[in-house]
């Protein structure tokens, strides 16, 4: 009747993957955040498989607190970034490196 | 005495000074000083205390005290002293004041601070010393780095900073080890089967471990002590510090700091691990070998005083290290006697190349020659040290070194015939430097307005000459100090030893088998008593003329010895022999 | 399903009310407040410190479960909070005569210190994945302001951009880790995981398994494991000095905390296989932690690494996963918060006029020079090397017994070599102080009243905890009580 | 006196001790008179105790004193103890009748040196310490003083310290004594290990019972011992210490290098005879070795020309007699000669520092000649010491010499024998030839210092004559030979060693007597006829046999021997130890870990790039290596 379980997980670890790689990957640092995003969604979608799964509350619950301390570190992101910026006018990763060794 | 605390009193007495240094204004520098050889000398006065209320005849600690201090591990603050540290304490607060008193002149910047320093490093050393709880002895072996450190790094010479970290650095290489070792023994001993777990000393003594064990613990233990001995090859660190360090830290550098391991191997390694000991009675009693004629080698061909003196300073301690693992009673109260002889001689020495070097800023020898001539006195100062350094018989070094042989000589004549050749190279590298120092003619015209020793310096090293003498002509108060604690020390190390040996398992030996070394020996009687024997050897002994133990360990008559049945008590002798 | 809204215990809450109010409060007043008076701030937020402590000490030995299970006010808690809530203080204390100086004193800072211990309340408090997560998260997002507090200074900026960034691609990582958890038992109550695994009623083994690896992940950056320790040095470098106090020993507290929470309590039965991994983390974290400190030539980067090294001194007691072991770390984290923010409290009190010293050999002479600060300096440098009679020596004596009581002779040697190691750049800032040649230029800020307070403290909290640190052992030793069921 | 034998040496000490420390402010006067006052007290103290000992019958003649205990340590037991018995007593004599006189004799010799004071601080002290020596009780004691007249020794050779071939003299003196002493040291432990004690009563007593006869032990004792005397008394191969040290004082040669400090060997070798009894084969070691020495020293006099040279080579070769004698059983007669010895030695040294002292330092033979007519005193005394060492009838060293070759000769022991006879020729010859380049035929004196020679004062031709007195007639206690009053008071000393160096051969006495007096006569003929009659024989000989020649003015290169052998390798080999192996191998391997570390530190951070890249990278990493494990190697 149902996608089994393991098909959701699968999904949410190539997700979770794909954010890992674009992590490790871009230098705009905008899009770094995107794909860290990315990361905790697939967690996210995780958590929702589960709690289906185990008939159970705390998952979805989950998920909520997750949103909104994503939301929260974007914008924190976004000040940071924006700080940058208006120091250095760029938000390429690759340049910022004075702190090193 | 038992409720006044003695010993705590000793070692925190200028612990107290510091505290009132620390309220005296820096700027008045001739109270500083003034205050702090005060209570150096308070120290040592009531340190004769300690003297005075030892009980010669009691082989055990005495003036113990005993107070929880981490009560869930079972750590102690436990403390008292025994023959063999009650000597050491003495030398301790003897030489601290002499230091304190010889750097009135040579420090001239922050002495607050340095003063500070000497008297904390006063307690870190007595700690050492006394403590009897395996962690307060480690707290104490290495918070005592700590002001060694600032010593010879601020007051130090021009490589100083080199030195000071190499110094500390190495020393606390080796501790840390023993300090997995002291842990690793805590489980041991409380893990037994009725055991408690406790870092109390006297009760680990008990322990019956597996050689095994008693190896890996040993080395964890011995490797500490090693390098602060040093014994060769982890001596390097030595002369470094030495030419660095100011002279009162030379002073206590080798009048102290090199005892500690010394002290470490009888009070720790040796009793602890006695299987283990006698395992490597053949590797240390080498590598102290190797330091005698080593250090006496690389002393002959130094330039620079300080460094000689630094290599001889592995010479002599080879000598002591060879008198403990002979495990003869002469060879450990030689053992004893050597290191308090080397704390006067050495540090003697190191006293009048710092009064040198304050005149001449130099320490090479070649800078010198003919001094004799220009400074009578401190000539015969100098030559009266490097006699005793030589170990010329009358002075200290002498009996020391005499004892240790004889002790060696009982277990191993190889051993003997070495380091007795140690003997002829000191007199070659001392005489010789002597000489160029010394003799000769003034070749520097600096040398010829040099100024004879002032009234101070007399007075810092006379108290030093005294006690050279008065150990080389009448030694046996020293002895007599630690003879009951040797003792039990080696019926220690020995008594396992004759447990698991098979009684009569060795064929007896031939009195006289015609090889050199092979005769019966006269064993140290720690192990069995005889009482009835060496009926002309009845003399009170001790200064106090107390007549602490039988004649039993006398050599008694020969003749007894001779026909006496042959004991295992033989078997280590035959063993060495071969 | 029937339910029913949890039993709320105001008084255990109180002490982490407290400190969001005062932090909320200090918001609220902040606009209101005149520039020259923002001190009032702080102290408003040292007096929320202060009644929180109080808050928590009068309910000692009343250990209670709140939320339906999802925070605990045991023992545990208590110590750890009364912990932050002393690195809160000090740090405040440290940040007075600094923040003044570098200009950040807006009320807002007071209110991010404040919100991160309680973030820190909250996870040494929480007995659920989920808060623990959400105390993590409160911690962090803080500290990620705070890191780029100084905004016109690009190295500020760069410290927080990378905190941010890599601070939240580990919070994934920790987050799937918690995912996998709970599906694998169920739960995300930790004793409740803990009765699944012990149970069998793991559905899935695997899944328990590479959900535990990444909890370990997640907490491995937050604690500064090698490998996950590259961004300690930078952002501890960039960030405000004052932060880089309170981070260094608060973050790693609070990470401790929960981690050793989840390994007590939830994950027990698989100590064998996280000692195992914690084993080798343990030896890379000391030994890279270090020797690369060794290189270092400014103070704040060398006491990053340092931070790195301590924390893998803490996981060999982990790994050493026995009582002592856990009450250990209790003990070395507070010897660790007295050395450290001590340590910053005179990096700060020696700060030129114009600026900061950050350049250890800009430290040349000064030991002498300020005799006080000096010999404070150099007891904080011997304490984190671990040398008696000082509080780092006493740790470092519990956390190597604990190891060797678990027969980690191997790790225990590690350990004590590499604090030899560690005794070389630890010397190091004792050897310029007291033997370098300074130059006469520099006259410091000075030393206020409340820098000295910082300085007294770190230095009594530090003597004491290693001439008489029995008390406290057993303090530490019943708090970890509350986490063995 | 008999109840307190401290008496006998104390006051020496007494002096030193004033001396030492108030010297230089009491002046002159003062410092010779307590040094000499102290030793003549000695002097009074050994006569008075002779007295008292020989008012006893023969077998009681033995004191022993236990003053205090000294180190003890388990059952080792070492005391300050003291002990009298006729061998002592000699000895104590001896040395405090010879020292009475040089002492006297230095008051003049050294009164113009600015370092009067301490010349007689270490006199004193030299005095004490070998009556001590001679006056020990037990071996540990023995040994003491044994280096303690070490240090005197090396302290008063090196006196002129300023000069470096003085000073490098002690230092050598000091340092060959140290390998004597190495096996003395070894000895004495090996004796007590063996036996338990080392008191000389109990040792005697016990060693026949507990040490086979001839067996290994107590060989290797006597043999450790005997390298002891080696070194102190100057044999082969210890020997080369000795002519350096004339760079002392002349006193100093006399005193300690001629009548007292090199015979301790000869007197431990005596009073361990109940152990060298008991080892056969180190008497027979001791027999030749003395033998060896004895004519190998000789020949080296042959040729030197340094006045106190040849006087000291003598001595060597004296002391060579003297364990000849040791060797084949006649202990007796090595402390005979031993005392003879004492006497016209002592005074040959007196009379060449006379010399000296009349020609302003000059010690070199060839630059003197014809000085009789200028110093008669010192010529005639000379003449009689050098005769005496000769062996000639009926001067002192006649007596004792002829003894020893008789004990030889009577024991069995040709060869020795032949060696102790081809000695004595050859010393008779070298006598007299430093006689006749000396005092007779023309001068050949550098003209400056002709200019002031001159007699010396008397309170240095004093004790010239006393000497010669006794050079010439102390050989008569000793008369008839083996029987003498001597023989009756030191001979119970060594009662237990006779029994076994018994007569093996049948020799007559006179003939023997007769024949060693017809060798020295034949040397002195020779002496005569080279150096009076046809003065340019010498330089023919040279001429005709330049390598022997060369050979013993180099004293047979044994200097450059052991330098080449023992000392260089020595010094090379520390200097490598110490660039080449302690700094590079042992401080660097130290060294080497700490920048070990410090390259691993600045490598791995190289690592740190700063980049957010490489450091997500090495998070990846970790996860891939934990997940990794946990998932397939678990």
């Amino acid at each position: 009747m149902s996608v089994p379980l393991s098909a959701y997980l699968i999904l949410s670890a190539y997700l979770f993957a794909m954010g890992v790689v674009g992590v490790a990957t871009r230098r705009n640092a905008l899009i770094i955040f995107m794909s860290i995003e990315l990361m905790l969604n697939a967690v996210n979608l995780s958590f929702l498989a589960f709690a289906r799964f185990l008939n159970s509350m705390d998952g979805q619950i989950f998920v909520f607190f997750v949103m909104v301390v994503a939301a929260a570190e974007v914008a924190v992101g976004l000040a940071i970034i924006i700080a940058i910026y208006r120091n250095k006018e760029t938000v390429d990763v690759a340049e910022l490196n004075l702190l090193k060794w | 005495m038992s409720n006044f605390s003695l010993v705590s009193t000793v070692v925190f007495l200028p612990l107290v000074g510091v505290g009132m240094l620390l309220l005296v204004d820096r700027r008045r520098e001739a109270a500083i000083k003034h205050l702090t050889f005060a209570v150096s000398v308070l120290t040592f006065l009531v340190s004769l205390q300690l003297y005075r209320g030892f009980q010669l005849n009691v082989p055990g600690m005495q003036f113990v005290e005993r107070k929880p201090w981490i009560a869930g591990l079972g750590v102690q603050y436990f403390v008292g002293v025994d023959g063999i540290s009650l000597l050491l304490v003495l030398l301790t607060t003897f030489l601290t004041a002499i230091a304190i008193l010889s750097s009135y002149t040579a420090i001239t910047t922050w002495v607050k601070e340095y003063m500070i320093c000497m008297l904390l490093l006063e307690t870190g050393m007595l700690g050492v010393f006394v403590a009897l709880d395996l962690v307060l002895f480690y707290v104490f072996w290495e918070g005592m780095l700590i002001p060694m450190y600032f010593l010879i790094g601020v007051w130090g010479g021009p490589r100083r900073i080199y030195a000071t970290l190499k110094f500390f650095l190495y020393t606390m290489a080796g501790g840390v080890l023993m300090l997995v070792g002291i842990i690793a023994l805590y489980y041991l001993n409380g893990g037994r089967p009725g055991g408690e777990y406790t870092f109390d000393l006297l009760k680990m003594y008990g322990l019956d471990l597996p050689l095994r064990t008693q190896i890996w613990l040993f080395l964890a233990f011995a490797v500490a002590f090693a390098i602060k001995v040093p014994m060769f090859p982890f001596h390097t660190w030595l002369p470094d510090a030495h030419v660095e360090a100011p002279t009162a830290g030379s002073v206590i550098l080798a009048g102290v700091l090199l005892k500690m391991g010394t002290y470490g191997f009888l009070r720790f390694a040796l009793p602890l691990f006695p299987e283990a000991t006698r395992y490597f009675t053949p590797l240390f009693s080498w590598l102290a070998i190797i330091g005698i004629l080593y250090g006496a080698l690389v002393s002959m061909v130094q330039p620079d005083l300080k460094k000689l003196v630094a290599y001889s300073s592995v010479s002599h301690l080879g000598f002591v290290m060879l008198g403990i693992f002979a495990l003869t009673i002469q060879g450990v109260e030689g053992g004893i006697l050597q290191m308090i002889n080397h704390g006067l001689s050495t540090g003697a020495l190191f006293l009048l190349v710092g009064m040198i070097y304050e005149r001449r800023h130099t320490r090479m020898i070649e800078d010198f020659g003919g001094l004799a001539r220009v400074i009578p006195v401190f000539t015969a100062f100098f030559l009266l040290v490097t006699l005793s350094s030589i170990g010329l018989p009358g002075l200290n070094g002498f009996v020391g070194e005499f004892l240790i042989l004889v002790g060696t000589f009982q277990v191993n004549v190889l051993y003997a015939v070495l380091a007795t050749s140690g003997v002829i190279l000191a007199a070659v590298y001392m005489l010789w430097m002597f000489q160029r120092v010394m003799f000769g003619k003034v070749t520097h015209e600096a040398n010829r307005r040099l100024t004879d020793l002032t009234a101070r310096e007399v007075a810092v090293l006379v108290p030093v000459l005294l006690f050279i003498v008065w150990i080389g002509i009448y030694p046996r108060p020293f002895l007599a100090t630690t003879e009951a604690s040797v003792k039990q020390l080696l019926a220690q190390v020995h008594i396992r030893y004759r447990a698991d040996e098979p009684r009569g398992g060795t064929p007896p030996i031939p009195t006289e088998s015609g090889k050199v070394g092979m005769g019966p020996r006269v064993m140290d009687a720690s192990r069995e008593p005889r009482a009835e024997r060496g009926a002309e050897g009845q003399r009170g002994r001790g200064a106090e003329g107390i007549n602490i133990v039988s004649a039993g360990d006398r050599a008694g008559s020969a003749l007894a010895q001779a026909n006496r049945p042959q004991t295992t008590d033989d078997r280590r002798g035959a063993r060495h022999a071969q | 399903m029937p339910s029913s809204l949890p039993q709320i215990s105001w008084g255990a809450m109180l002490p982490m009310l407290l400190v969001a109010g005062a932090g909320i409060l200090i918001l609220i007043l902040d606009p209101l407040t005149p520039p020259a008076r923002r001190d009032r701030l702080a102290a408003l937020a040292l007096v929320g410190i202060v009644a929180a402590a109080v808050a928590l000490w009068v309910r000692r030995g009343r250990p209670e479960v709140v939320f339906g299970g999802m925070l605990a006010a045991d023992a545990f808690a208590l110590f750890f909070n009364l912990l932050f809530l002393l690195v809160a203080g000090l740090t405040l204390l440290i940040s007075l005569p600094y923040v003044r100086r570098v200009g950040m004193d807006h009320g807002g800072y007071y209110a991010l210190l404040l919100f991160s211990t309680l973030g820190m309340m909250i996870m040494a408090s929480s007995l659920d994945l989920m808060t623990i997560f959400l105390g993590l998260e409160t911690l962090s997002i803080s500290l990620y302001i705070l890191a780029g507090f100084l905004r016109e200074q690009l190295k500020s900026n760069e410290s927080a951009l990378k905190y941010l960034l890599l601070g939240a691609f580990a919070s994934g990582f920790l987050l799937y880790g918690i995912a996998l958890v709970y599906g694998a038992t169920g739960s995300i109550n930790l004793k409740r995981v803990a009765e699944a695994i012990a149970s069998g009623k793991v559905a899935n083994p695997l899944l328990l398994t590479i959900g535990m690896g990444l909890l370990i992940i997640g907490f491995g950056f937050k604690v500064a494991a090698v490998p996950f320790h590259m961004w300690t040095p930078d952002v501890y470098e960039g960030a405000p000095t004052s932060v880089t106090a309170f981070m260094i020993a608060g973050t790693k507290a609070a990470a401790f905390a929960a981690f050793l929470r989840i390994l007590m309590t939830a994950l027990p039965v698989l100590q064998p296989d996280w000692s195992r991994v914690l084993w080798v983390l343990a030896v890379l974290t000391m030994t890279v932690g270090n020797v690369v400190a060794i290189a270092q030539s400014n103070i704040k980067r060398m006491l990053a690494y340092s931070s790195i090294a301590h924390a893998g001194y803490i996981l060999v007691a982990l790994v050493a996963a026995n009582k002592l072991g856990s009450g250990s770390i209790l003990f070395y984290l507070t010897a660790y918060t007295f050395m450290n923010l001590g340590a910053f409290a005179v990096v700060v009190a020696l700060a030129r006029q114009d600026g900061e010293r950050v350049i250890i050999d800009d430290y040349a002479g000064l030991g002498l020079k300020y005799p006080f600060l000096g010999a404070a300096m150099a007891l904080f440098m011997f304490s984190l090397a671990g040398i008696p009679p000082t509080g780092g020596f006493m740790g470092k004596f519990y956390i190597f017994s604990a190891a060797i009581q678990a027969n980690y002779i191997g790790l225990a040697i590690v350990g004590v070599l590499n604090s030899v190691i560690s005794v070389f750049y630890y010397l190091r800032i004792t050897v310029v102080m007291y033997m370098g040649q300074g130059e006469a230029e520099s006259r410091p800020a000075g030393l206020s009243p409340a820098l000295g307070l910082a300085v007294l403290i770190a230095i009594l909290g530090t003597l004491q905890l290693g001439l008489f640190p029995s008390r406290f052992l057993e303090v530490a030793l019943r708090s970890v009580g509350a986490l063995l069921l | 006196m008999l109840n307190s034998l401290w008496l006998i040496p104390v006051w020496p000490l007494l002096g030193f001790l004033v001396n030492g420390f108030f010297g230089r402010r009491i002046g002159k006067t003062a410092v010779g008179t307590i040094a000499c006052g102290s030793v003549g007290l000695s002097l009074l103290a050994s006569l008075g105790a002779l007295g008292k000992l020989l008012a006893r019958p023969a077998e009681a003649r033995r004191v022993e004193q236990v003053l205090a205990p000294w180190i003890g340590a388990g059952n080792f037991q070492a005391d300050w103890g003291l002990l009298l018995d006729p061998l002592s007593a000699v000895m104590i004599l001896v040395v405090s009748g010879v020292g009475f006189l040089i002492h006297v004799y230095s008051i003049g010799y050294m009164r113009e040196d600015p370092d009067y004071p301490r010349f007689f601080t270490y006199l004193n002290l030299f005095t004490f310490s070998m009556l001590m020596l001679v006056l020990a009780n037990n071996y540990l004691l023995l040994y003491v003083f044994w280096e303690a007249v070490g240090l005197c020794s090396y302290l008063l050779i090196g006196f002129w310290f300023e000069k470096k071939s003085a000073a490098d003299a002690g230092k050598k003196a000091f340092i060959v004594n140290r390998v004597g002493d190495f096996g003395f040291a070894l000895g004495v432990m090996l004796l007590w290990t063996s036996l338990g004690t080392l008191r000389y009563d109990q040792v005697f007593a016990a060693a026949p019972a507990q040490l086979v006869a001839g067996g290994g032990v107590v060989t290797a004792i006597t043999l450790l011992l005997f390298l002891g005397a080696t070194g102190k008394s100057a044999q082969i191969p210890l020997y080369v210490w000795l002519p350096d040290a004339m760079e002392g004082p002349t006193p100093v040669s006399a005193l300690i290098h001629a009548a007292t400090m090199v015979t301790a060997g000869v007197y431990m070798v005596a009073r361990s005879a109940p152990l060298f009894t008991l080892a056969p084969l180190s008497l027979s070691v001791v027999a030749w070795i003395g033998g060896l020495t004895a004519v190998f020293a000789a020949t080296i006099a042959l040729v030197q020309t340094d006045i106190k040279r040849i006087v000291a080579y003598s001595t060597i070769s004296q002391l060579g007699y003297m364990f000849l004698g040791c060797g084949v059983g006649a202990y007796a007669a090595a402390i005979f000669h031993l005392m003879t010895h004492a006497f016209f030695k002592a005074l040959l040294f007196l009379g060449s520092g006379s010399v000296i002292h009349g020609l302003s330092g000059e010690q070199d033979i060839r630059k003197m000649g014809g000085l009789r007519k200028h110093m008669p005193i010192t010529a005639w005394t000379f003449l009689i010491a050098a005769l005496a060492n000769a062996g000639i009838f009926p001067l002192a060293g006649f007596w004792s010499k002829d003894e020893i070759l008789y004990g030889a000769a009577a024991g069995g022991y040709g060869a020795v024998w032949a060696l102790g006879a081809g000695g004595a020729f050859l010393t008779a010859f070298y006598m007299l030839r430093c006689y006749y380049l000396t005092f007779e035929g023309r001068s050949r004196v550098e003209p400056e210092a002709a200019h002031h020679l001159h007699e010396s004062p008397p309170v240095m031709t004093v004790p010239l004559v006393i000497l010669a007195v006794f050079a010439a007639l102390v050989g008569f206690v000793g008369v008839p030979p083996e029987h003498g009053a001597y023989h009756r008071f030191v001979e119970p000393v060594f009662a237990g060693a006779k029994q076994v160096a018994g007569h093996a051969a049948s020799v007559g006495e006179v003939p023997m007597a007769i024949l060693s007096l017809v060798i020295a006569l034949v040397g002195v003929w020779l002496a005569t006829r080279f150096y009076v009659w046809r003065p340019e024989i010498p330089a023919r000989m040279v001429e005709r046999y330049p390598a022997a020649y060369r050979t013993l003015l180099h004293k047979y290169y044994v200097d450059e021997l052991y330098d080449a052998l023992i000392v260089e390798p020595i010094r090379r080999g520390s200097l490598w130890l110490w660039r080449r192996f302690d700094e590079p191998v042992i401080d660097g391997s130290v060294n080497g870990i700490g920048a070990l570390i410090r390259i691993g530190s600045l490598a791995l951070r190289r690592v740190q790039t700063g980049y957010v890249m490489s450091y997500v990278l090495s998070f990846i990493v970790g996860v891939v290596a934990i997940l990794g494990y946990l998932a397939f190697w678990r």
